[in-house]
């Protein structure tokens, strides 16, 4: 069956008008990943209310609840600190840490991973076990292991985070280095005179990069996640630095009933960014996926 | 190891590629051995085509690659002009390598997915800096692009994913003709491509080949694509040769080894007078490379097969000039 | 002659994709009566795989399908199959094989277990040894060597050629009228290629089951066919008798894929004549005969009007041209 | 079977590697270990006893197998921390909650996820599946601790379904033990559903393309039958892979449903070691993980060959 013939009897093939539309959601995400991170650049120049410092807010409103026109949009906590603010702050933390991390995890995951994809043999093996080694022991126990002898410092964190994605870059990067090895252009890239050097940086590389990216983002997200879990658990970083997780937590602490908005405004944004980087991922490898497929 | 002998080989000065007791292996799953192809010689003199024609499993790809040294056979001599290229260092060998260019079946994947057909011809030369002048190399470029059927303007920045299957398969004989090799190998180039589209690929690769000068080695399993184009033909079974002929002899007329007799007669003729079906045979299964028959590989197929071809391996002998065929019982 | 086992007229598929509307099988009528075989020949993309799985009701399940025109077996309207005529049809009136044997085998069932599945749906009254009993009778009528063994065995342990045996075995289950045969034997090898067809003619004999033949390759269709049917670009450009069919060619495309293949009985090194260019794309269809860009013969005519498929004078042998080949030669003669 | 001693080998290596890990933990930690369990301030002679009681006089290597010698007696040692328990007796008690809740849970997201990933795969991209996408997605965003709060603001807080916190074992009856764990298995069941019912989905679009399900059809099959007999099982290799990670995954990192709810499970007996510097503990419980997601993996190749033929006769 040819290739048109294959397509249109595909029940996937969606119908053209669904496709002319304006994925709005998708713009929405991203417009908000970029107001987002414009923002948590920007902090110390937006002129914000006190974030960290409960000295400075003593003669502020406490558990105040969010009123968008007022001086705290979306109100403040326990010390007069504003949300607003710790947000924004707490953005900071949270992206540097769970992108840089991501960052990390890459380079070292994707390295080894196209390494074994590309060498297999005993080089492969040995980067097998050291990823299951890794998975044996579950993210979050792994990174509670880790905080009890780290101390809770930003690049400490993102070092640890990153121990997290890494098997699974690994997993990832070899299973596509294994797949578009075989693929015959390798094979003519080497009989054009290729050498070793060539194939991994000039030919596999650009095709696995490709398919990794949108599972990197994902990895931000699932990151973010992660590090929130971590404040939240106590064992993050700690207050003062805000962090979106151990903002929940502070609210958490039987005020939750009264007042709500301690939790539902860091807990609202949290699935917001998690969601975004979520459905950025998942559209990026779908439109990859297809010119794959229709390739 | 007996082979399946050397007489079909020529002179050595006479011939661009000289191949002696080919041998490869590969290990499969519980320590077992898949024989792919046995101790096959065949040489291929400047400017001739040899066809190689085979089913499913003969072993015939594998020649190929073995062949280029992509990956090294596990024995046997393969000479290309006077370089024997085992005996060579790897990056010699990447250097000798590029006189040989390889096209294969399926032209989607022998293309970088991610590379415009500009950058996908030029890819050789950009490995061996051997562009010179910018201008000149856009020049020949395009020049190639023409000359295999393609507009070079339209497809000049165009991805594979947007070519079609001819079209990608041109691009695949632009990008080899552009190192100027002097042997190509053609492995099953036409398998995936409709009829229509075989033809004028059939005809553009005669016209190359005249244009440039070039020997081929032809790997197919369609015996009138390989009377086609070809020189000489060898008929390969199971890793072995089975027969060598030059490629006027191919026909259903003339007495060959049993398995390209079988081969023919299985080719349907054009006819519009019902056949009457043969009362059909019980299914048989090819024997498996993982354990080849002994002696002679053909016998568990073969009409005439009897005691002695268990036990002794038939040679190839000169039957008829120029027709060489590994049977006890064809005189 | 009684009513023909199968009688498709105007018989139009059109799938909506991103690309906009696909004509597919494009107002197809053709029939086929009990034990013949029809053999329909076309390249990729010229809607002969569509055709086969339209007949079939095959195609109308999938959302994004049209089908237009009527089917009718034996008399009843098969066109868009509902729940219970799919049950009472596919499988037990009408069979199927595959071109892949191997991916039209569930990998994880057991042979015998595709076998018996078709058995026990159809007739809900056999005993489970019964119809185990009937998988291993038509493993050996398909020629499986040591069908009870075989009958325990998972797809991947089979040879391509047995595969496409089981098919056939499957298909064969509840006794067909009609056998749509899809590519049957495009994966397999040359030698096993042989087998299959020769046991589908037996089996048709055998059976007094009609078939409909499809393939890309003319060779296959040649002289196991009674009647032809050449397609084009979703059309049926040609359609005769075989007989008459391959002695000569009336629609230039029909000659030019004959004579695009490089034949064995063809010197050697013999120059090709090609068909330039390529077929149309399907989302983009153009005024006049479909075939015009790409043939020898065409005039002004052929690029504003569509041919219908006429048989000029000749029985039974019907071309969609204007200038079908016997009149061109005819021209030629006067031009001189 | 060369295969498979080589993947037993291989996870003995890997058990091997964790607990060296976990062990060389101690030797990672800051400071003195003693002054971290006793506090600061304590008579040196203190210090120095519980050194020499912890073995850190003695080289760490040493130390190791020591330590994995008491290992293969079943004993893990003892917490650090008063009362003092044994900590094999501790795990064993946090364990038994974790599996409970792990199980519970992925049977939970099993039920649900398996139904709805065949209504989506039956007319993919039609109104029913982007619905389930699009929830799946939603849900799949939504950390364990803010889905969590919000279940306990609803259910407890609003409707009085479940209790706010509290553990009931088994032994103290099935109902109130099931009464007590519904909400946190339903916290866990929301983390797996998105998962399992898009992986799953996306096997059975792939599989229900194939040709073997169009030959299926052919044969008059109905498609609720197609959907369960013929595309199913060859759709589950991706969601036994991501079951058999989740489950290993899951008997730790409940740390946060655990704590949210305070249940006494291994999450929280790590979380709270860990905090208190109790390294035995650590060590013990990530062990006992560890060996778990070893066997759970082994177990998962052998469900490969279960629902592959393909796989089951390897050098037949």
């Amino acid at each position: 069956m040819s290739a048109p013939e294959a397509a249109a009897l595909a029940p996937t093939a969606r119908p053209a008008r669904r496709r002319r539309r304006i994925d709005l959601l998708l713009w929405f995400c991203g417009a908000w990943l970029a107001v987002l991170i414009l923002a948590a650049i920007t902090a110390p120049m937006l002129g914000l209310q006190e974030a960290q410092d409960a000295a400075k807010t003593l003669l502020e409103p406490v558990y105040q609840p969010p009123s968008l026109g007022s001086t705290h949009p979306l109100g403040t906590n326990a010390l007069g600190l504003d949300m607003l603010s710790r947000i924004i702050y707490g953005a900071r933390v949270s992206l540097t840490v769970s992108i840089s991390a991501v960052l990390i995890g890459t380079f070292v995951g994707g390295t080894l991973g196209v390494i074994a994809g590309y060498l297999r043999g005993k080089v492969d093996r040995v980067i097998g076990t050291l990823t299951n080694t890794l998975l044996a022991v579950p993210a979050l126990i792994l990174l509670v292991a880790l905080a009890t002898v780290l101390r809770p410092s930003a690049l400490n964190m993102a070092l640890a985070l990153s121990l997290v994605a890494i098997p699974g870059l690994i997993r990832v990067t070899r299973a596509n280095t294994l797949a578009f090895a075989q693929r015959e252009f390798v094979t003519v890239a080497r009989a054009l005179g290729a050498g070793r050097a060539r194939v991994v940086f000039r030919e596999l590389m650009p095709n696995v990069l490709l398919s990794v990216v949108p599972m990197c983002l994902v990895y931000v997200s699932a990151l973010i996640v992660a590090e929130a879990s971590l404040s939240f658990l106590g064992i993050g970083l700690r207050p003062p630095q805000p962090t979106w997780g151990n903002m929940i937590g502070e609210g958490l602490n039987g005020k939750m009933e009264d007042y709500p908005h301690l939790v539902y405004v860091p807990a609202a944004v949290l699935f917001l960014t998690v969601f975004s980087f979520n459905l950025l991922g998942e559209r990026m490898r779908k439109r990859w996926d297809k010119r794959e497929v229709s390739l | 190891m007996a082979g399946t002998g050397k007489t079909h080989l020529r002179e050595a000065g006479s011939t661009l590629l000289r191949v002696e007791d080919l041998q490869v292996e590969f290990p499969a799953k519980g320590g077992r051995r898949v024989h792919a192809v046995s101790g096959i010689s065949f040489d291929v003199a400047p400017a001739e085509t040899v066809g190689f024609v085979g089913e499913s499993g003969c072993g015939k790809s594998t020649v190929a690659r073995a062949v280029m040294h992509l990956p090294a056979p596990n024995s046997g001599v393969v000479n290309l002009d006077d370089t024997e290229l085992g005996s060579l260092s790897a990056k010699k060998l990447r250097e000798t390598r590029v006189a040989m260019q390889l096209i294969f079946q399926d032209p989607m994947a022998s293309l970088n997915p991610r590379r415009k057909v500009k950058d996908l011809v030029q890819e050789g030369v950009e490995i061996w800096h051997r562009g010179g002048d910018r201008r000149a190399l856009e020049e020949r470029t395009r020049e190639l692009l023409d000359d295999v059927g393609l507009d070079s303007a339209t497809v000049w920045n165009r991805y594979p994913h947007e070519l079609s299957g001819g079209q990608c398969q041109r691009v695949s004989i632009a990008r080899a003709l552009m190192m100027r090799p002097s042997l190509l190998i053609c492995d099953e180039i036409l398998a995936s491509l409709d009829v229509s589209v075989q033809s004028q690929m059939l005809n553009l690769l005669k016209r190359t080949r005249a244009e440039h000068g070039l020997a081929m080695m032809f790997i197919s399993h369609d015996l009138g694509v390989v009377k086609n184009i070809s020189d000489r033909i060898l008929v390969m079974y199971l890793g072995k040769v089975a027969e060598v002929l030059e490629v006027e002899a191919l026909d259903r007329e003339t007495v060959h080894h049993p398995y390209t007799q079988l081969l023919l007669a299985s080719v349907p003729r054009v006819t519009g007078e019902r056949i009457k079906p043969s009362v059909a045979g019980a299914a048989q299964d090819l024997p498996s490379p993982l354990n080849p028959p002994s002696g002679c590989r053909f016998r568990t197929r073969c009409p005439l097969a009897t005691d002695r071809c268990a036990q002794q391996e038939p040679q190839l002998e000169e039957k008829r000039p120029g027709q060489f065929i590994a049977c006890h019982h064809v005189s | 002659m009684s009513r023909p086992l199968l009688h498709v007229r105007d018989l139009t598929t059109t799938f909506t994709t991103s690309r906009g509307e696909v004509v597919s099988v494009d107002r197809v009528s053709f029939d086929l009566e009990r034990g013949q075989t029809l053999g329909i020949v076309g390249e990729s993309g010229s809607g002969k795989s569509v055709l086969g799985r339209t007949v079939m009701g095959l195609t109308s399940t999938a959302p994004n399908a049209t089908v237009t025109g009527s089917v009718l077996f034996d008399g009843v309207d098969i066109t868009n199959p509902d729940k219970k005529m799919r049950a009472a049809y596919l499988g037990a009136r009408i069979a199927m094989i595959f071109q892949d044997p191997l991916s039209s085998l569930n990998p994880v069932k057991l042979i015998g277990v595709h076998i018996t599945e078709t058995l026990r749906q159809h007739d809900k009254s056999i005993s489970r040894q019964e119809a185990r009993r009937r998988a291993i009778e038509l493993l050996d009528t398909v020629r499986i060597p040591d069908p009870a063994r075989r009958f325990g065995q998972y797809p991947h342990e089979l040879s391509g050629g047995m595969r496409q045996r089981v098919g056939i075995a499957i298909a064969l289950a509840c006794r067909p009228q009609l056998l749509i045969a899809d590519e049957p034997t495009t994966a397999l090898d040359v030698t096993v290629q042989k087998h299959v067809l020769d046991l589908l003619g037996t089996l048709c004999e055998e059976q007094g089951m009609a078939m409909l033949l499809v393939s890309h390759d003319l060779g296959v269709v040649a002289g196991r066919s009674d009647k032809v049917a050449v397609m084009y670009a979703g059309r049926i450009q040609e359609e005769a008798a075989s007989s008459d069919f391959f002695r000569h060619q009336r629609h230039p495309y029909s000659q030019a894929l004959l004579d695009a293949k490089p034949h064995l009985e063809n010197p050697a090194r013999a120059e090709l004549v090609s068909i330039p260019g390529r077929p149309p794309d399907p989302a983009h269809r153009f005024p006049g005969c479909r075939f015009a860009p790409r043939c020898r013969f065409a005039q002004d005519r052929c690029r504003e009007e569509e041919p219908s498929l006429e048989s000029g004078g000749i029985p039974s042998h019907g071309a969609a041209c204007f200038y079908p080949l016997d009149a061109v030669r005819s021209t030629k003669e006067v031009s001189i | 079977m060369k295969a498979a001693a080589g993947k037993v080998a291989q996870l003995l290596v890997v058990m091997f590697l964790v607990s060296l890990g976990t062990f060389s933990l101690t030797s990672l930690m800051p400071g003195d270990p003693a002054v971290a369990i006793l506090g600061d301030n304590q008579s040196p002679e203190a210090y120095a006893e519980l050194r020499e009681k912890l073995g850190l006089n003695e080289p760490l290597v040493e130390r190791y197998f020591t330590w994995l010698g008491h290992v293969f007696q079943g004993d893990l040692g003892t917490s650090m921390v008063p009362p003092n328990e044994d900590v094999t007796s501790l795990i064993r008690s946090a364990f038994a909650v974790s599996i409970e809740l792990a199980v519970l849970a992925l049977v939970v997201a099993l039920v649900v996820s398996i139904p709805l990933a065949m209504i989506s795969a039956r007319r993919p991209d039609g109104l029913l599946d982007r619905a389930a996408s699009a929830t799946t997605f939603g849900i799949m965003s939504v950390p364990s601790f803010v889905s969590g709060l919000v279940l306990i603001a609803l259910l407890v807080n609003q409707l009085h379904l479940f209790p706010r916190v509290g553990w009931v074992g088994v032994t103290d009856g099935l109902g109130q033990n099931l009464y007590h764990a519904a909400l946190p298995v339903i916290t866990i069941a929301l983390l797996e559903i998105p998962t399992f019912t898009r992986v799953l989905r996306g096997d059975l679009v792939r599989t229900l393309q194939e040709d073997f399900v169009l030959s299926a059809r052919a044969k008059g099959m109905p498609a609720w039958r197609i959907m369960i007999f013929d595309a199913f099982r060859p759709s589950s290799y991706s969601l036994i892979t991501v079951l058999g990670l989740s489950l290993a995954q899951l008997i730790g990192s409940t740390v946060i449903v655990e704590t949210l709810f305070s249940l006494p499970g291994m999450g929280r007996l790590v979380v709270s070691s860990a905090s208190q510097g109790n390294i035995t503990v650590v060590q013990g419980a990530v062990l006992v993980i560890a060996a778990c997601y070893v066997l759970i993996n082994a177990g998962v190749d052998l469900m490969y060959s279960v629902i592959d033929p393909r796989i089951r006769r390897v050098g037949a």
